[in-house]
């Protein structure tokens, strides 16, 4: 058991400022953006520090109260690059919203921004079944709020739907926990994690049922995920990004830290779970029918961002079908496909956001001939594309990559499975292309475009990355492996460095 | 010294970084590209067969050993890919089409790596780059939205083949654990005779990739409107050398069916050889038929080369000594004289600027080199003694009449005579008839393109002539696929099963009655050259009738009284079963694009429904 | 199911999905145990109860406290009898062992759920900015409204104060008391129309008393090296000057919770014109 | 020895000149008494040849020139490698794919000179003349794998040689719907009615020979001899079982020239498809029927 | 009669509370009105909350609060309802009130920018 409490800031830090910036936001409102930004900032190079030069699996200990008595945070692997992510991410869509957020009440809009990434972190940190409860309900009501926020009415129908659908997700998981700890009298995840099959299978089941499908809405599975579409377009875009590229990434991590570490039977080559029905399988089930239904939907649109709205749902299907195979490669493809999503689609909804706002417009049409228009963002936006369709030598190459080797190795329906993802694919390859296609045409006669400085940072970083991911997969691939050992052997990844002396028997 | 095997990869890809810089200079770009194929070329010298060179790329902590290996087939392949790219850039130095050298660079890199790798890893992502580049080159198209659109579809189809490949090595390499192209091949062999069906489905995986990149008959919708819309120059690269890629493929793959134990056979063939082999044989028939009725040249020529490569795909699907030996020499065929063809016309349209055959005619005057070549090139297209198509054409028919199989061989016949009539039709109306006052300015190409086109039609009748120049390697890529190749005669032979062809005896045959045919031609009386337009018409002045060149000359609707026989076939369009799956995956996708347009109170009925599965779904588990 | 969907089908769906989801409730229940056999002596609040975690934690150093098979034996924890108004010091001081739970054994909940209400709060006053049109009071509230509402509002003000400064001893806490001040502050509002609160004032005092609480956490990081750890002397249990912290951070919850839902009171009574131009 | 052989072809071609020319003559004297005419005298078209030559004529230009000549030449060149009785110049080159393809260049040489003259009479003949080719390659092809498969070679000596020692070995016993469809498709090769719409005269001004006039129409006959000695040869090597001299071949050859000079005199013109369906039902089915039989 | 006494010890407030769920799902469900979806949602969490209750409450169980007279542990054994339940019910119902109140808040901002109350009617004119 390795304690570094000091890791508490990663939540405390941006609290505090959280709660503070009404007061900055009385000396001037730029100096609220600046405050969420330093803040992130401090988040992102703190867990730049955990993540390279402190030791980890490690653990935050709250008010002394060593787990399962007490909370706790659970930094390993997976959590301290996950944060890293969330982390660095959250910071660039700051940048972005310093020139982005001009009008309405930018204040307030920074303290949900910051409490929207700091809850995503807290969703990946947390050793707590309830707490990750409290920290989903905490991206949720900023995500509400942010979502609704913008001059356009649609926004509003948008946070609507995602409100009401989301509120009942939060309800089912809170009946599933509550259902587990009638049986185990505990909440804390390492604990349930190696007691889960000390409960009645039929209640077990049905809990893992609850559970899954309440965090299925947040990770935009298919029944569960009508809000999708209309919350992601009536968003204004720095939040559409923040949604795809955040709270995406905390969203598929707690549903399969519930579905492979707490439900999940440890040993044998592929992770499976206790219970009646196999919730990796259902999962499999789910994911391959988001990505098939969020592919052909994103196929006939002709807005842009929704569009972009659509693949995401496919992509976080895609993202879960790599999880749910459940061997270690399949992980991996997992988690690196949803690095490389979240950084790429996060650029596409920033790229979108600054074309809208310099008035080219977000349907296809305005698209034609960005290239002469303007070179930076054409080329940006078509790396992202490459990147999302798995071209070779861009980040997304890899991570579909392994997620069709993994699902080959594991056979079976597998098989069948990533055969349909693969049909998904050529169809989402055909619009992205016909977006890049569209965009360097050249018998479109339009005046030229500048880009603003503010958001051509972040934009550049993000498309620098993918390419780089593209050509050293190790960046990620080092992490992502690690992470997939985590989650991959429940017992010698997690539990174990939580309490050790269950080792004891 | 076996790592200069790499240096065949790496020369291409420096120069293309070159190139790309200098790209906005479209001469320099060409300069950059032609010295790099011709570098490209020299380098060949060095590589011998048997080479070999490992390199363990060292991946996230596992070694993935790429591994490099010369054969018989991989070195004759390169030596015929790439001289053929340096003549073409050689012309391409003073052409104007918007063909990017760069992008030929990386496909000559990765053209060098597919043809030289014996690890699956290295093939898919030579594959891979090939096949991007190569799209994105179609981009470069005279008429954009065209090129934009057929880039599009085969963008559509290379990605459908290479997730199939992709799918098809990590399922391999998931039996075998081995990234080795021959370990792979040996060990699909070695079990051929327990699981068939295993490895007809695994084999069949890469088939497709290979089968789309070919264009062969159900995957070959995207041939012509890509060859059509390419940019000029790049058309003879695409048909050329990069249709040779699947064929390539195939011929990896190929020795495996020799040892089908468990399957049945018809007509002496494994069955899977046989539908394959009909494959093949469909594929040179329809795109005959289909090249019949085109008005744009370029398109008519592809449908021409998928033909083509139905014939090649034809004879190796026979896999006997004489089939194998007919298909690799008609790949070398097809690429001289269809990239001879596709040289002359962009030739053509970069004078006339059209590429519809009805608005152009009587360009021989004009062009007479160009002219020349095209005539020497559909004479080897037609299969034509002495020049270079005739051999293979006449080994295919043998391997197949070997294999007792009549009816494909009729048809292959039909296509061939077909192929006559659909080239014949080319030439005409390019080249003969009435000429448009449009084009009386009309020169002939500049002298670079004309070089080349000495060059294109010295080689098609020198291969014509000695073809053991080709058939001795070829015999050597034979004995090392495991068949035993066909007696080597003198150069000139070309030795079949049945009977022999010397086919320089033919030359001089014809020779001596093209000699004694001129001197019965000039001893003869005088004749007088006349004007175009001072041709019988019954007593009457073109003009009176208000005739121009352009109305006067017969190339609209040239075969249409076939055209009704035909009907029936037309009506079956493959293109239609894509555009049919298109439409509907559109379809679908308006229809699932319904569940999202919906109110939040639907939503929340979604997801309680999805959970109700669930709890159904735990109650029946 | 779409958007014109007929009312009865909606019903109808609505009914059966629903009547599966009961039935599926009450076959999972069935495995739950039942009545008096809900045994918290098998649950971790057994240690909480008993203010008996360290003595756990230590067991489980030892290797004692799981058995064979992982499962915990939470009833051999030995216990030390508590006294009211006697025992001394106790893990945790507090006598209302629910208050000692939200606060101190799981005090990082209570941060995130203090978090909670002021993004709600924020969110709620994000979606209302603009400039200020009117209020929505549509009648002259009479004398007596004005006048009670303002005594009154000194009496429930205390009342709220008393039920967060005693959350460690009796039911309540900061949640309750600062739900019972805004209540006094909504009396404000409906006896005199046109009241403004002072706006300065409800954020400064949001921001200083959230703040609070999370300086309270650090000074626990800082001092005994854990976030949201117990600095303070616990007392004796019963004793209003005792259980630590817990004071402290009700003190601070009940006014921030005073003052955001002052914050969306406001908020939602204030007709505005918003500033997007 | 090189100069022997040369003189031999030459001597081959000028066979091949006289016999064909004669047969042309011929036809025109029988064709003429069978329409209760007179005819001309059989050496007509020798007379005709010269005259023709040595007129003054025009040309369209040097692609006029050498596809005319390249009409000739290449028939002559392919008659050469015919075996025709004791006359085999090349036995071990005698494939009868290779003598199709050669012939092949006539075709296109002849094509492309009447199509460069810019007259569409022409190359509507042409066109007319490769759909028809179409049709009856297809059956001709059927029989020619045929026979290939039945007589386990591809070289016409060998084919020959195959059917020797008397009558009943003959292809023409041994393959007989083989036959008959060759027999159809020769109609159709050699230009006779009812598939002659190539150069129907009265639609389309003789079609391919509309701009031909004096030596290049001269060539054009010659063509036509070499065509009908050349096609006729064929058959009879390939059904007829060769011959032991050059009389008998030559004779050999008349019986099925008569044959189709018969056809040709009773029968209208066929409309293009029509000849084109005609050839892929009838003669097509006898040839796979005789494909099949030899198969199975 | 002893047997129903029972049963309803045991079950009551779990049925209760389940009839609530359900009850509060039928509203959000059926309900075209945005408040009364609201409501609904609102009833969802009550019945949570109270199932929540439920599982920590046992008929013998004492209030989980040391006073003078209350004793939570009787020879070692915990008497009293188990507490950390309650807590976890505290926290949901704060969160169910921010929900809640943002919920109200977007409802009242439908209303002014959409006109209508009718969740089938916010939409926007194009798709």
């Amino acid at each position: 058991m390795n304690i570094f409490n000091n890791a508490a800031l990663l939540i405390g830090v941006p609290l505090l400022f959280a709660f503070s910036i009404p007061l900055f936001g009385l000396i001037s409102k730029e100096l609220a953006k600046w405050v969420t930004l330093l803040t992130i900032g401090f988040n992102a190079s703190f867990s730049f520090y955990i993540l390279f030069a402190h030791k980890y699996p490690t653990m935050v200990v709250m008010g002394n109260w060593l787990p399962p008595f007490g909370e706790n945070l659970y930094i390993g692997p997976v959590a301290a690059f996950l944060v890293f992510v969330i982390s660095m991410i959250g910071l660039l869509i700051a940048i972005y919203n310093l020139w982005a957020i001009k009008k309405g009440d930018v204040i307030r809009f920074s303290v949900l921004f910051l409490m929207f990434t700091a809850g995503a972190s807290g969703i990946v940190l947390t050793g707590d079944i309830f707490n990750l409860f409290i920290f989903m309900e905490i991206t949720g009501i900023s995500s509400y709020a942010l979502a609704a926020f913008g001059p356009e009415r649609r926004a509003l129908g948008g946070a609507f739907k995602f409100l009401v659908v989301s509120s009942i997700g939060s309800t089912l998981y809170l009946m599933g926990v509550t259902l587990i700890y009638t049986q185990l009298g505990t909440l804390n995840i390492a604990e349930i994690a190696a007691r889960i099959n000390q409960t009645t299978p039929g209640l077990l089941t049905f809990a893992g049922i609850l559970i899954i499908s309440g965090l299925a809405v947040e990770a935009e599975l298919f029944p569960f995920n009508g809000w999708v579409p209309d919350t992601y377009t009536g968003a204004i875009n720095g939040v559409s990004a923040s949604l795809s590229g955040i709270a995406a990434i905390s969203a598929v991590y707690a549903l399969f830290r519930i579905a492979m570490t707490v439900f999940g039977k440890s040993g044998g080559a592929y992770v499976s779970t206790y219970g009646k029905i196999d919730l990796m399988a259902l999962i499999a089930l789910l994911a391959t029918a988001t990505v098939i239904i969020g592919e052909l939907s994103a196929l006939s649109q002709k807005n842009v961002k929704k569009m972009l709205a659509y693949s995401s749902m496919a992509q976080m299907g895609l993202i879960a079908v790599g999880f749910s195979i459940g061997n270690k490669l399949g992980v991996y493809g997992g988690i690196f496909q949803l690095v490389n999503h979240s950084i790429a689609k996060s650029m596409l909804f920033l790229i979108v956001g600054v074309l809208v706002a310099v008035g080219v417009g977000e349907n296809i049409d305005d698209f034609k001939g960005l290239w002469k228009r303007n070179p930076f963002l054409t080329l940006t936006f078509s790396i992202g594309a490459f990147s999302m369709l798995g071209f070779p030598l861009f980040g997304g190459f890899w991570s579909k990559f392994s997620i069709v080797a993994a699902s080959v190795q594991r056979g079976g329906w597998y098989d069948f499975i990533i055969g349909l993802v693969l049909f998904a694919s050529v169809v989402e390859a055909f619009y992205y292309l016909r977006i890049v296609a569209y965009m360097f045409a050249s018998d479109v006669e339009l005046p030229k475009v500048k880009t603003p400085i503010t958001p051509a940072i972040p934009i550049f970083i993000l498309a620098v990355s993918i390419v780089a991911i593209g050509i050293f997969p190790q960046i990620v691939g080092t992490f992502s492996a690690q992470a997939a050992g985590e989650l991959t052997h429940k017992m010698s990844g997690y539990i174990l460095h939580v309490i050790p002396s269950i080792a004891a028997h | 010294m076996n790592s200069n095997i790499i240096w065949l990869v790496f020369t291409p890809l420096i120069g293309s970084a070159i190139a790309a810089i200098l790209y906005r200079v479209k001469f320099l770009d060409r300069l950059v590209t032609f010295s790099t194929f011709a570098i490209t070329l020299l380098l060949l010298f060095s590589v011998h067969v048997g080479q070999s060179y490992t390199f363990n790329l060292n991946f996230m902590g596992k070694i993935i050993p790429l591994s490099w290996n010369v054969t018989h087939l991989s070195i004759f392949m390169l030596y015929i890919s790439v001289a053929f790219g340096t003549l073409l850039t050689f012309y391409s130095l003073m052409d104007k089409s918007r063909m990017k050298g760069f992008l030929l660079l990386l496909i000559l890199a990765a053209n060098n790596w597919i043809f030289t790798t014996n690890d699956m890893v290295g093939f898919f992502f030579a594959w891979e780059l090939m096949g991007w580049a190569s799209i994105v080159s179609v981009l470069g198209g005279r008429d954009e939205n065209s090129s934009r659109h057929a880039a599009l579809y085969y963008a559509m189809m290379s990605i459908a083949g290479s997730y199939s490949m992709f799918f098809g090595v990590f399922t391999l390499w998931k039996l075998t654990g081995s990234l080795s192209i021959s370990t792979n091949v040996a060990y699909l062999s070695s079990i051929v005779g327990m699981h068939p069906w295993w490895v007809l489905g695994i084999v069949s995986l890469f088939f497709v990739t290979f089968m789309i990149k070919a264009g062969i008959f159900p995957f070959h919708t995207w041939v012509p409107m890509a060859y059509a819309y390419a940019p000029d120059t790049f058309t003879p690269f695409l048909s050329g050398v990069m249709s040779k890629y699947g064929i390539y493929g195939m011929l990896l793959f190929l020795p495996i069916s020799l040892m089908e134990k468990g399957m049945p056979a018809a007509f002496g063939l494994p069955w899977v050889n046989y539908i394959f082999m009909w494959i093949g044989v469909t594929t040179a028939v329809v795109g005959t038929v289909l090249a019949f009725f085109q008005d744009d040249v370029k398109k008519l020529f592809a449908y021409s080369s998928f033909s083509n490569l139905g014939y090649i795909v034809a004879a190796i699907s026979l896999f006997s000594s004489v089939g194998v030996t007919a298909g690799i020499y008609h790949a070398f065929n097809h690429l001289l004289f269809k990239g001879a063809l596709f040289i002359t016309l962009a030739a053509v349209i970069s004078r006339t600027g059209t590429s519809k055959m009805s608005e152009m005619g009587g360009l021989w005057r004009k062009m007479p080199v160009t002219f020349f070549t095209f005539f020497i090139g559909i004479a080897s297209a037609a299969g034509i003694p002495p020049f270079n198509g005739f051999g293979s054409k006449w080994l295919i028919y043998q391997a197949m009449i070997k294999q007792h199989l009549p009816f494909a061989t009729v048809m292959l016949f039909l296509a061939s005579t077909g192929a006559f009539m659909y080239l014949f039709k080319a030439f005409h109306s390019v080249f003969l008839g009435q000429r448009s006052a449009r084009y009386d300015n009309v020169k002939e190409v500049p002298v670079v393109g004309q070089i080349v086109e000495y060059l294109l039609m010295f080689a098609m009748i020198f291969f014509g002539v000695q073809p053991g120049y080709i058939l001795k390697p070829i015999g050597a890529i034979v004995s090392s696929m495991g068949l035993k190749p066909l007696p080597t005669m003198a150069n000139g032979y070309v030795t079949g099963m049945f009977s022999n062809v010397y086919v320089p005896l033919i030359s001089w045959s014809l020779a001596i009655s093209f000699t004694v045919g001129f001197i019965l031609f000039f001893i003869s009386a005088k004749h007088k050259y006349v004007s175009q337009s001072d041709n019988y018409t019954a007593g009457q002045i073109p003009e009176e009738w208000n005739l121009t060149p352009e109305t006067y000359q017969f190339s609209w609707k040239f075969y249409e009284p076939i055209e009704g026989i035909f009907a029936p076939f037309f009506r079956i369009k493959i293109d239609g079963f894509f555009r049919g799956l298109a439409n509907w995956t559109a379809a679908t996708s308006s229809a699932i694009k319904e569940i999202f347009v919906s109110n939040a109170q639907i939503y929340a009925f979604f997801a309680v429904a999805g959970l109700i599965i669930f709890v159904i779904a735990g109650w029946v588990a | 199911m779409r958007n014109d969907t007929p009312a009865l089908v909606k019903r109808i769906t609505a009914l059966s999905l629903i009547t599966i989801l009961l039935i599926g409730f009450f076959l999972a229940f069935k495995e739950m145990p039942k009545g008096s056999a809900v045994n918290v002596n098998q649950r971790v609040s057994r240690l909480y109860v008993m203010k008996n975690v360290e003595t756990a934690t230590k067991m489980m150093e030892n290797g004692k406290f799981f058995a064979k098979g992982i499962k915990p034996l939470r009833t051999d924890v030995p216990y030390t009898p508590i006294t009211f108004g006697k025992s001394k010091n106790l893990e945790d001081g507090a006598a209302n062992v629910v208050t000692s739970i939200v606060v101190d054994y799981r005090g990082f909940d209570t941060l995130g759920e203090v978090t909670v209400l002021f993004l709600a709060a924020t969110g709620v006053a994000m979606l209302l900015f603009g400039k200020e049109k009117k209020r929505k009071n549509k009648t002259e509230p009479s004398l007596i409204m004005y006048v009670g509402t303002r005594i009154s509002f000194a009496i429930i003000f205390l009342f709220g104060i008393y039920i967060f400064v005693h959350g460690h001893l009796t039911p309540g806490g900061g949640f309750p008391g600062g739900a019972v001040i805004a209540s006094g502050i909504l009396g404000l509002f409906l006896g005199k129309n046109g009241y403004k609160p002072n706006h300065l004032g409800l954020k400064v005092f949001e921001s200083l008393s959230g703040m609070a609480f999370v300086i309270i956490g650090l000074t626990g990081l800082f001092s005994v090296h854990s976030f949201l750890a117990n600095f303070l002397p616990t007392g004796v249990i019963g004793d209003l000057y005792s259980a630590g912290f817990i004071g402290l951070i009700y003190i601070a919850i009940g006014m921030k919770v005073g003052a955001e839902l002052s914050a969306v009171v406001n908020s939602m009574i204030v007709d505005v014109e918003e500033e997007w131009s | 020895m090189i100069f022997l052989k040369l003189l031999e072809g030459i001597g081959v071609g000028l066979l091949s000149l006289t016999v064909g020319l004669l047969f042309m003559g011929l036809a025109r004297k029988i064709t003429a008494r069978i329409q209760r005419r007179y005819g001309p005298p059989v050496l007509q078209n020798f007379i005709d040849v010269f005259k023709l030559f040595s007129k003054q004529s025009i040309s369209h230009g040097f692609a006029f020139d050498l596809g005319l000549v390249a009409g000739v030449s290449a028939l002559l060149a392919a008659v050469v490698f015919l075996p025709m009785g004791q006359i085999n110049l090349f036995p071990h080159n005698s494939s009868l794919i290779m003598i199709i393809y050669l012939m092949t260049m006539a075709y296109l040489g002849m094509a492309m000179g009447v199509s460069s003259s810019g007259n569409p009479n022409a190359t509507i003949g042409v066109a007319r003349a490769l759909t028809m080719m179409m049709g009856y390659e297809l059956p001709f092809a059927a029989v020619i794998f045929s026979v290939y498969i039945f007589a386990k070679t591809g070289s016409l000596t060998n084919i020959v040689a195959a059917q020797g020692g008397g009558f009943l070995n003959w292809n023409m016993v041994r393959l007989p719907f083989g036959f008959l469809a060759a027999e159809i498709a020769l109609q159709g090769m050699l230009g006779e009615k009812p598939f002659d719409m190539a150069i129907a005269p009265a639609e389309i001004a003789s079609g391919p020979m509309v701009e031909l006039g004096g030596k290049y129409l001269g060539f054009g006959m010659l063509q036509h001899a070499v065509g009908i000695y050349l096609e006729t040869g064929i058959m009879v090597d390939l059904f007829l079982g060769g011959a032991s001299n050059i009389w008998i071949f030559v004779t050999k050859q008349f019986e099925l020239f008569f044959i189709a000079l018969l056809i040709n005199a009773v029968l209208p013109r066929f409309k293009i498809e029509d000849g084109v369906k005609f050839m892929w039902k009838v003669p097509l089915l006898l040839g796979v029927i005789q494909a099949l039989i030899v198969v199975l | 009669m002893q047997a129903l006494q029972i049963f309803l010890q045991n079950w009551i407030y779990l049925i209760g509370a389940m009839a609530i769920f359900g009850i509060g799902l039928y509203i959000t469900l059926t309900n075209e009105n945005i408040f009364k979806i609201i409501v609904g949602l609102d009833i969802i969490e009550s019945g949570t909350n109270l199932f929540m209750t439920a599982i920590a409450w046992h008929p013998k169980a004492v209030m989980p609060i040391y006073t003078a007279t209350n004793q939570l542990v009787v020879n070692g054994k915990v008497v009293s309802a188990d507490p950390l339940p309650q807590s976890l019910v505290l926290t949901a119902i704060v969160i169910g009130l921010g929900t809640t109140a943002l919920a109200l808040t977007i409802a009242v901002k439908i209303f002014e920018k959409y006109g209508t109350l009718d969740v089938r009617k916010i939409k926007e004119a194009k798709r």
